[in-house]
């Protein structure tokens, strides 16, 4: 399962890179989702993975999962929304202002 | 503003609260409530139109007969899926309408979307006709029928009454 | 129960909040309340350095619960330094923005007082995920001042900015969760505590955790080749905010001391010294790439932009020392930087508005109202920032240099340093001449098709009277505009004066940075 | 009983989730994407109801009713663009 | 204090002087003479003491710890460096008083004058080094003022820049040698380094050391190959000229050669570098002066020559050459400052400096003539004029070292050949300006200047004179006292008479007086034969072409990194962040996978697993079709949900899935404004570049999480897991550690979170966008703008939502749940009303400002924390009890949960802030729309 | 007997669900794909969501009846989705098996 998990993370990663490094806002923007669900992925992971033993404190629990990677992936999930949602508007502002949508604000094609 | 804006809200969403707790605790049952006012004045001004039931008995007899319709539908829907594809006779059929109030189409077209190989598709500007799409209605004009009777009728019955 | 280490974090958030239920009143009394907090900040910062002059660590554990399970902030003497430092910046940010930059846009004062939050947060926490945070803050409110105002070039630089740190913070989570899954903590003291005892099995990943915040901190720091961000973002904001973020690489050079003295640091056993081989060689190349920048730009703003790189380059050599005079180097060199690097700023644009279309490009233009005067503090703000005496810049120099004669490398430093120095005098000697010297006639519009076509003389060359929102254009009275920059010049002056106490000072400072147990002691409780 | 079925049932779900995720990848057409992306969000609920059982924990009611709340938004918001462009107009 | 005072005068003068200069320009003469003399009084009660014998240490505490204090130093040297700056200084402000036309700024003039008079008495009167080293730069800054004073004039502008840049390297270098001066002595004070001359003579750094004084010494005083500023220097006043280039801005280098003599002198380095540099300014000094035609120009060079002279004397290193180096500075600047007063009355009379145009002036000012002839016969080295005096005892040096040395007697000659050229030109400056015929279309017609500015003439030929005729009662007191303090020993037997008998060095002087009337008279073949090479001699075009060397190289490094490209700017960034984290890995050497015990794939997971993948592909693969790609990430979140459920992170899962949708809906609102589609402008190799970079990151981050995940792994979490019950009053340890263990963390992460919203809502505020009338296909948009069943919907829907939503806020505490996720739920129930009822329909019901909500959820969540204060436990301390309430029971309150509250309005906040004004970018809507009281703030 | 319900439940539940996404896979145009998953999936996770609730309410820890909540949302959700994805899909005029409607304008 640790496999899985590991390549699911590497694969988000790479996909996020690549479309971070296109040249137009959208994929770039795209490219950051990704890196941001890779980020909370890989951050979720370094408490180790477990099976239906959720940090809930229950009588008959025996087991529970690490609740501190799970607090901080969910800041990390909070704020990589704000950022997510700043650079969207961002990226329509630098739209209005410089009249096309490449990252340079110059229009290549 | 009314204290209780929408009376039969606040048993439901108290109710609903209950089933949300899994629980009958006396707590719960106060705070159901407390919710169930509380909602409805802040949300008053986002229901459409007050709400009529004119005859409740006719709803719940239309109600189970949707529930048993669905049941019915899947299976029929299973069968055509699960058969040749090749054989279906799908159709659009435009259901003429005589509902008025927005809630009343609203559950017209959301019962058709649940029931036999019927989905709404289109609600046409004037509010005139449903543009239905069937699976497999090699008789169109049935299934419209069907429609008219089996539940525009009750739901005219229920919400505009006149 | 001492509440002075949360204080200077308290201060500004409620501030911010304050100036946000307020944002209907008039402009004046959210400035009042604006400046009154920065002000409180000051006189926090200072309280703050005379509690620890002992040489006391305040250790804060919010929520009252035990290191290192809670967030502690640990308000040591670096951070109390960082602390003034900044809250000094923003006051004279501030006042050249209550000038009629800060109702260009919405919520200003806002951002401003979250972004100070940010700041000092990020120099108070204990705690490396905390740190996170507060990064994120200051960035978040960061991307809001950037943007202040708006514009073409200032988007498209603010889009770079907010992107490239978005990809920064990234690796950030990376890092911290790397250290987070390997020793599983996050309390800063603790850390240095578990790393200083990896076992070899977890060296690699330890190294590669510490190296890849790093990344992270260099980005911040704008240390080559990450610095590329930081030239078009600073040449185009508004200019008391590019000021105040003259603070904001500083950040990123806390971070680097901070994290690589305490838990990287001489202590960390087989992890010490970590970022060593990196660090210096970088740092140079910073100063002199900066330095090249310098030379190369083709406008004001931009120039002041490279020279923060460089600044930013010498600032770093001094701590990629790793020796006590090093470090004291470093810390009498980073205020000086900030305030030099923020008085130019602020009067690279009280001269720009003056040039009118030509603005900050160094081009000729007519000659510009009071060039005496501006004239004047451009010459001392020059001398002060490329390190001509006797001011602060020199003596920064100075110290950095008698440190870097003890290392191996010091030849290299050397050489970097004087041939940036040399850079630097070259470009800004050329800047000061094309700006005050070379200029055109007032008049004179026929014959100079090579030369920008001059603005129109009088409408835009009126003073606004205070507090009115005026265009970019605009020209502000010039006594109230230069108030924030002979302020800044004058502290870099009070530094030359004084140099003495504050090298004392900061010798003690870092001093308490070389021995991280006695932070390490102090927010555990035990010694390692 | 339920030892058999359950596993039977996970396969049947998983083949569901296979032939969503399938047909959302071919489209060909953009209603056809949205489709399946909702059919994927309820087969998901089904799932996760299922992963409730056979794990005996109640502590997924609340992901199956976020993902029918939020699975629905998102089909709304999805429709819309297509018809109108402006989602929030 | 007196020397501190003697030299803050001036600098203080300067202001003074810039304010009084208003009020006339006889006044701020006045006021720049009164400085001049306050400073000269400053020093006159110490005078005695240098005469004594004695050396005046006055120091203040600066930076001790650093070996920087404010120390001055009086003693022979210093006294006579003083004298000749505040002595030629007040002539130089009276000349200047009637030099300047009436267009000229005075009190600039002066002001920058005193500020360099300040400069320069602080390096002759250091004792610490460090301090000499910043008067040094002053000198070189104010210098920079000076010579650009004519700033409209492109010349004056240069001169000044290269000036600086010229004398500012060599300071910098002279930087380095005092700091390594300083760590091989121990300490910057001159006393401790000219009493340490053989440590450092034995030093390894000893050479380094010299090298970088020397710099900084033959940069300021003109040296070859330095030379070449100062002759573009001449564009600077002729006042200036006559203060600087005689007397003091390039006479600091050899002072520095004389202070530092003791410390360095004596080794064959030192002989080398010092004559060797010496000798070449000397002889080309000489030989170019010859030939300039602008009387500036001759000056200038014979300038350079006689540096190079006095440099040659202490390069020879003995005694009593030092002891002629001291003479030489002093008769130097007395008739050079005459000369370049001089000059300035020609040009100030004839409006030209051009001596091809200047001819028999004798007829115009005969006076002027004659003080200048005097003057110009101490340059050329005639017997009684103080110029010869020192030029015979420098012969008698350069006989006296041909003996010591192989090819020893090509010293006599060199000098020999450069005294010959000293008389030509000297010669020419008399024969061509006085005489040679009649002046050539001058601008104006000359006669004699007023009467004040030939008195500064009058004095310094005068002095001239009597040196040169009575040296033993007049310059001897003075020479051997600075003599004496640059030995810092016993001076050496020495005579200032006229007369020495036959000795070598008086034929020498024969035979440079009868070769240089000769040459002279052989000038015109010369003057031919130097015209055709003179473009190549300029030593100018090496410094401009290694000035553009390094320009072209700047720009070139900068636009290399400085493109301006996000795309380049985070290849790097990735690039690097890989390069440190491979190495860093590499440096551990350990296995990359740990013993970790590893669960067991299903069939349900590894499904989940390809499809995120092959979801993540497709988006890469179809990201140019925008609505697609987004399509698909749906999947990809979902998954990402999905396992945070199954693996036991419920909360995660229901605050990933709603951010999810609301991101969704946000990237819908950006898509309609940004095309449709991305064009295909990514070269193929870009492609490819990117993609292996992709790779590389994509596995390093798989890599690294691999080897965390397998390695075994101790959690502080039992800690929060045992007390989160008992200590934060919650079971839902993942909420408790939020808003308590951690709830720092979490007020920071929603000031993020209000932050966007202000930052967005600043950045939208004046935002207006036109979208595409068209989808991408060309298709008109659907009239329909809010489908009828859907809106009925979604109205019923609403109050559900909301309930479910504070069912998870309640719980959060105990279950799965809490502020955010409430927040983000809230915020999606109501943007489901903007979505299906537009938003003019919504906001006639929800007010479009949620400034106060952000800021109320912000206050109570920072509210809560400081409650705690009032109990005096820190910030964000929780509290929580047990209610009883009658009929209801045991009723749970914590004061987190207050905190939770507004972490949840924050959150409602922020989104609505953020989705609302998105929605309002579009212009036809926007504008339209009038809003309730106070609008949208 | 409770197992053999529970067991019904979940497979019947469990085939409906993959009846729908079958649907979905093989039907042949948009129109009728869309059929499968807006009921049969509808019904399946109703079967699952009660087989849940049975579950729950009899490992002693009282009623468990929330997931008819979960129940309640799909059937009010799940038409109107449908609704709208047939509306859209009529407007960007997809191919479909059946004689498309007449465009009268005012139906768009
Ligand atoms: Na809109
Ligand atoms: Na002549």
């Amino acid at each position: 399962m640790e496999a899985l998990i590991a390549l699911s993370i590497g694969v988000l990663t790479a996909c996020g890179v690549y479309l971070a490094l296109r040249g137009r806002t959208f994929p770039m923007v795209l490219g950051l989702t990704f890196l941001s669900y890779a980020v909370n992925l890989f951050l979720f992971s370094m408490g180790r993975l477990g099976i239906g033993q959720p940090p809930v404190i229950r009588a008959a629990a025996t087991a529970y999962a690490d609740p501190v990677p799970q607090a901080l992936v969910l800041t990390a999930i909070v704020i990589g929304f704000a950022m997510t949602a700043f650079v969207i508007v961002l990226a329509l502002k630098a739209r209005a202002e410089l009249g096309n949508d490449h990252v340079d604000g110059l229009d290549e094609s | 503003m009314k204290m209780l804006p929408h009376p039969l809200l606040t048993p439901i969403l108290a109710a609903i609260w209950l089933l949300l707790n899994n629980s009958l605790a006396p707590g719960h049952i106060v705070l159901g409530l407390l919710l169930g006012w509380a909602i409805p004045l802040f949300t008053v001004h986002y229901w459409p139109e007050a709400v009529h039931i004119h005859k409740p008995l006719t709803l719940l007899r239309f109600m189970a007969v949707v529930l048993l319709d669905i049941v019915l539908a899947n299976l029929v829907v299973a069968r055509l899926i699960l058969g040749r594809p090749q054989s279906l006779h799908p159709a659009f059929l435009k259901v003429p309408l005589e509902l008025r109030s927005d809630l009343a189409i609203g559950l017209l077209a959301n019962t058709i979307c649940l029931t036999p190989g019927t989905v709404s598709a289109r609600l046409s500007l004037d509010r005139r006709f449903l543009l239905v799409h069937a699976l497999n209605a090699p008789d169109g004009g049935a299934v419209i029928a069907t429609i008219k009777q089996r539940y525009e009728a009750p739901l005219k019955e229920v919400f505009e009454p006149c | 129960m001492n509440h002075l280490a949360i204080a200077p974090l308290l201060l500004p958030l409620l501030a911010g909040i304050l100036l946000l239920l307020i944002r209907h009143r008039g402009i004046f009394p959210r400035r009042l309340l604006s400046v009154a907090a920065v002000l409180g900040q000051i006189g926090l910062a200072l309280l703050l350095t005379g509690a620890l002059s002992g040489g006391d660590i305040l250790v804060y554990h919010l929520g009252n619960w035990p290191a290192p399970f809670g967030i502690v902030l640990v308000a040591d003497a670096l951070a109390a330094w960082m602390l003034l430092a900044t809250a000094l910046l923003a006051l004279f940010a501030l006042l050249y923005a209550c000038q009629g930059g800060d109702a260009r846009g919405r919520h200003f004062h806002v951002l401003f007082q979250l972004q100070l939050f940010g700041l000092n947060g990020a120099f108070l926490t204990g705690d490396l995920f905390n740190l996170f945070v507060f990064f994120e803050v200051l960035l978040l409110a960061s991307y809001g001042l950037i943007l202040h105002g708006g514009g073409r070039a200032r988007v498209r630089a603010g889009l770079h900015y907010v992107v490239l740190n978005l990809a920064g913070s990234a690796l950030f989570l990376i890092a911290v969760g790397t250290l987070f899954g390997v020793f599983g903590t996050l309390n800063m003291a603790d850390l240095a505590r578990k790393v200083a005892s990896t076992p070899p099995s977890e060296l690699g990943l330890a190294r590669a955790a510490g190296l890849l915040l790093f990344a992270v901190f260099a980005l911040k720091a704008a240390l080559l080749p990450l610095y590329l961000w930081l030239p078009a973002a600073y040449a185009h904001t508004s200019a008391p905010v590019a000021a105040l973020f003259a603070i904001m690489t500083k950040v990123g050079v806390y971070a680097i001391v901070r994290v690589y003295s305490l838990i990287f640091g001489a202590e960390a056993g087989p992890l010490a010294h970590l970022i060593e081989p990196w660090l210096l060689p970088m740092a140079l190349a910073t100063l002199l790439v900066g330095m090249l920048g310098v030379l190369a730009a083709t406008a004001l703003r931009r120039q002041v932009a490279y020279l923060v790189i460089a600044s930013v380059g010498s600032l770093l050599t001094a701590f990629a020392l790793d020796s006590v005079a090093g470090i004291a180097a470093g810390l009498y060199y980073l205020p000086h930087s900030v305030f030099a690097a923020a008085a130019l700023f602020l009067l690279a644009d009280v001269i720009a508005r003056r040039r009118g279309a030509t603005a900050d490009h160094l081009e000729s233009a007519p000659a510009i109202a009071q060039a005496a005067l501006l004239g004047g503090l451009f010459f001392v703000a020059t001398m002060q920032m490329i390190g001509l005496p006797p001011l602060s810049g020199f003596l920064g120099k100075f110290l950095l240099l008698r440190a870097a004669l003890a290392h191996p490398a010091a030849a290299w430093v050397m050489a970097a340093v004087l041939l940036g120095g040399l850079m630097g005098m070259i470009a800004l000697a050329r800047s000061g001449s094309v700006l005050f010297f070379r200029t055109l006639p007032a008049m004179d519009q026929e014959g100079r098709s090579d030369t920008p076509v001059p603005s129109p003389p009088t409408p835009l060359m009126k003073p606004l009277p205070f507090g009115t929102p005026g265009g970019e254009g605009s020209v502000l009275p010039v006594a109230a505009a230069l108030v924030p920059v002979v302020g800044l010049l004058l502290l870099g002056l009070l530094m030359t004066i004084f140099a003495g106490p504050i090298q004392a000072h900061v010798a003690s400072i870092a001093e308490q940075l070389s021995r991280p147990y006695l932070y390490v002691h102090a927010v555990l409780g035990v010694r390692p | 009983m339920l030892t058999l079925v359950i596993p039977i049932a996970f396969a049947l779900l998983g083949a569901a989730v296979a032939l969503s995720v399938w047909r959302l990848l071919r489209g060909p057409s953009a209603p056809d994407r949205i489709l399946a992306l909702d059919t994927l969000y309820v087969n998901t609920i089904a799932l996760l109801v299922l992963l409730g059982i056979h794990l005996g924990s109640a502590l997924y009611f609340e992901a199956a009713l976020l993902i029918a709340m939020m699975g629905f938004v998102g089909t709304v918001a999805l429709c819309k663009y297509l018809l109108r462009g402006d989602i929030i107009e | 204090m007196n020397l501190l005072l003697a030299v803050l005068t001036p600098f203080l003068g300067a202001i003074l002087v810039a304010w009084v200069s208003r009020f006339g320009r006889s006044h701020a003469a006045w006021a720049a003479g009164g400085v001049a003399l306050a400073a000269l009084v400053w020093l006159l009660p110490l005078v005695s003491a240098p005469f004594a014998g004695a050396t005046l240490v006055q120091r203040i505490a600066w930076m001790p710890a650093a070996g920087l204090d404010l120390a001055f130093r009086l003693d022979g040297l210093g006294l006579l460096f003083a004298g000749l700056i505040l002595g030629i200084g007040l002539l130089v402000i009276l000349y200047a008083r009637y030099y300047l036309s009436e267009r000229d700024s005075m009190g600039r003039l002066y002001a920058y004058l005193l500020l360099f008079m300040g400069a320069m008495l602080g390096v002759v009167l250091s004792e610490n080094l460090i301090q000499l080293l910043m008067f040094w730069e002053l000198t070189s800054l104010s210098s920079f003022l000076l010579i650009a004073y004519w700033r409209e004039r492109e010349q004056a502008r240069q001169g000044a820049r290269m000036a600086l840049a010229v004398t500012g390297a060599g300071g910098l270098a002279l930087l380095g040698g005092i700091l390594l001066l300083g760590e091989i002595t121990g300490s910057y004070e001159l006393s401790v380094v000219l009493a340490s001359g053989d440590v450092i003579r034995a030093h390894p750094l000893y050479l380094p050391t010299l090298v970088l004084v020397l710099l900084g010494a033959f940069t300021k005083s003109a040296q070859f190959p330095f030379h070449f500023w100062l002759p573009h220097a001449m564009a600077a006043p002729t006042p200036v000229s006559a203060y600087l280039h005689s007397a003091t801005m390039v006479k600091a280098g050899v002072f520095l050669l004389a202070r530092l003599f003791p410390a360095l002198s004596g080794t064959p380095e030192w002989t080398w570098l010092v004559g060797g540099v010496g000798l070449l300014t000397l002889l080309i000094g000489a030989f170019t002066a010859l030939f300039k035609h602008d009387l500036k120009g001759l000056l200038a060079y014979s300038t350079i020559s006689h540096l190079g002279l006095i440099t040659l004397l202490f390069g020879i290193g003995t005694p009593l050459a030092a002891v002629a180096g001291v003479f030489h500075i002093i008769n130097h600047a007395i008739f050079k400052a005459s000369l370049f007063m001089a000059a300035g009355i020609i040009d100030h009379e004839t409006g030209t400096r051009d001596m091809r145009r200047i001819n028999g002036l004798w007829q115009f000012m005969p006076y002027t003539a004659t003080l200048a002839m005097v003057a110009a016969a101490a340059m050329a080295g005639v017997p009684l004029v103080n110029g010869f005096l020192s030029k015979e005892m420098f012969f008698a040096e350069a006989v006296g070292m041909a003996t010591q040395m192989r090819l020893g007697w090509l010293l006599p000659v060199a000098v020999t050949v450069a005294g010959i050229f000293a008389v030509a030109y000297s010669l020419r400056f008399v024969h061509d300006v006085f005489f040679n015929g009649q002046p050539i279309d001058l601008p104006r017609t000359p006669h004699e200047p007023p009467r004040w500015m030939k008195v500064p003439v009058e004095v310094l030929v005068l002095l001239c004179l009597l040196v040169g005729i009575f040296p033993a009662q007049t310059v001897e007191p003075i020479l051997a006292v600075a003599a004496a303090s640059v030995l810092q020993g016993p001076l050496p037997r020495h005579d200032l008479a006229i007369w020495h008998g036959f000795s070598p060095a008086l034929w020498m002087s024969v035979i440079a007086l009868v070769g240089g009337v000769l040459l002279y008279g052989a000038r015109r073949p010369l003057y031919a034969w130097h015209a055709r090479y003179e473009e190549y001699l300029d030593a100018r075009l090496v410094y401009d072409a290694l000035l553009r060397a390094l320009l072209a190289f700047a720009r070139g490094v900068t636009r290399l990194f400085d493109a301006g490209s996000l795309q380049r700017m985070l290849f790097l960034f990735l690039s690097f962040a890989l390069l440190l984290g491979w190495i860093g890995w590499r440096g551990g050497a350990a296995a990359l996978t740990g013993p970790r015990a590893l669960l067991p794939v299903d069939g349900v997971s590894l499904l989940a697993a390809c499809a995120l993948i092959a979801a993540s592909i497709a988006v890469v693969a179809l990201h140019r079709r925008r609505f697609t790609a987004l399509v698909l990430i749906g999947v990809v979140g979902l998954v990402v949900s999905l396992i945070f459920v199954k693996f036991s992170a419920p909360d995660l899962a229901l605050t990933q899935l709603s951010v999810e949708v609301v991101t969704v809906v946000l990237l819908l609102l950006a898509l309609y404004f940004l095309p449709q589609h991305t064009p295909a402008e990514s070269h193929p190799m870009r492609r490819s570049r990117d993609a292996v970079l992709s790779l590389l990151v994509g596995g390093g981050v798989g890599a690294l999480a691999w080897a965390v995940l397998t390695r075994p792994y101790t959690s502080m979490g039992d800690y929060f897991l045992a007390n989160s019950v008992s200590g934060g009053g919650g079971g839902n340890v993942v909420n408790v550690i939020l808003v308590d263990f951690r709830g720092f963390d979490t007020l920071g992460e929603i000031t993020v979170l209000a932050l966007a919203g202000l930052a967005i809502y600043a950045m939208l505020e004046k935002l207006r966008l036109d979208g595409p009338l068209n989808d991408a296909e060309g298709r008109a948009w659907n009239r329909d703008m809010h489908p009828a069943i859907m809106a009925s919907f979604t109205r019923l829907l609403l109050p559900l939502a909301l309930l479910v939503s504070l069912f998870i806020l309640l719980r959060g505490h105990n279950q799965p749940g809490g502020g955010f996720i409430a927040g983000l739920v809230t915020a999606v129930a109501l943007i489901m009303q903007y979505l299906a009822n537009g938003v003019e329909w919504t906001h006639s019901r929800l007010p479009g400002n949620m400034h106060p909500i952000i800021a109320t959820g912000l206050a109570i969540a920072t509210l809560t924390g400081l409650g705690s204060l009032l109990l005096g436990y820190p910030f964000l301390t929780s509290t929580f009890g047990h209610l009883h309430w009658p009929l209801v029971g045991d009723f749970e309150l914590a004061s987190a949960m207050a905190f939770d509250l507004g972490v949840y309005l924050v959150v409602v906040g922020a989104t609505l802030q953020i989705l609302i004004h998105l929605g309002l970018l579009h212009g036809k809507t926007g504008d339209a729309l009038t809003f309730g009281k106070g609008g949208l703030q | 007997m409770l197992e053999y319900l529970l067991s019904f439940l979940i497979l019947a539940g469990a085939l409906f669900t993959f009846i729908g996404s079958l649907g979905l896979a093989r039907l042949r145009d948009f129109y009728t794909r869309l059929h499968g998953p807006t009921k049969a999936t509808t019904l399946g996770v109703g079967c699952m969501l009660i087989a849940s609730s049975v579950y729950f309410s009899n490992r002693g820890a009282g009623m468990s009846l929330h997931e008819v909540l979960v129940t309640l949302f799909l059937f009010i959700t799940a038409p109107i989705s449908a609704h709208l994805l047939a509306k859209a899909a009529l407007h960007l005029k997809l191919e479909s098996l059946a004689p498309p409607p007449d465009d009268d304008p005012a139906n768009s």
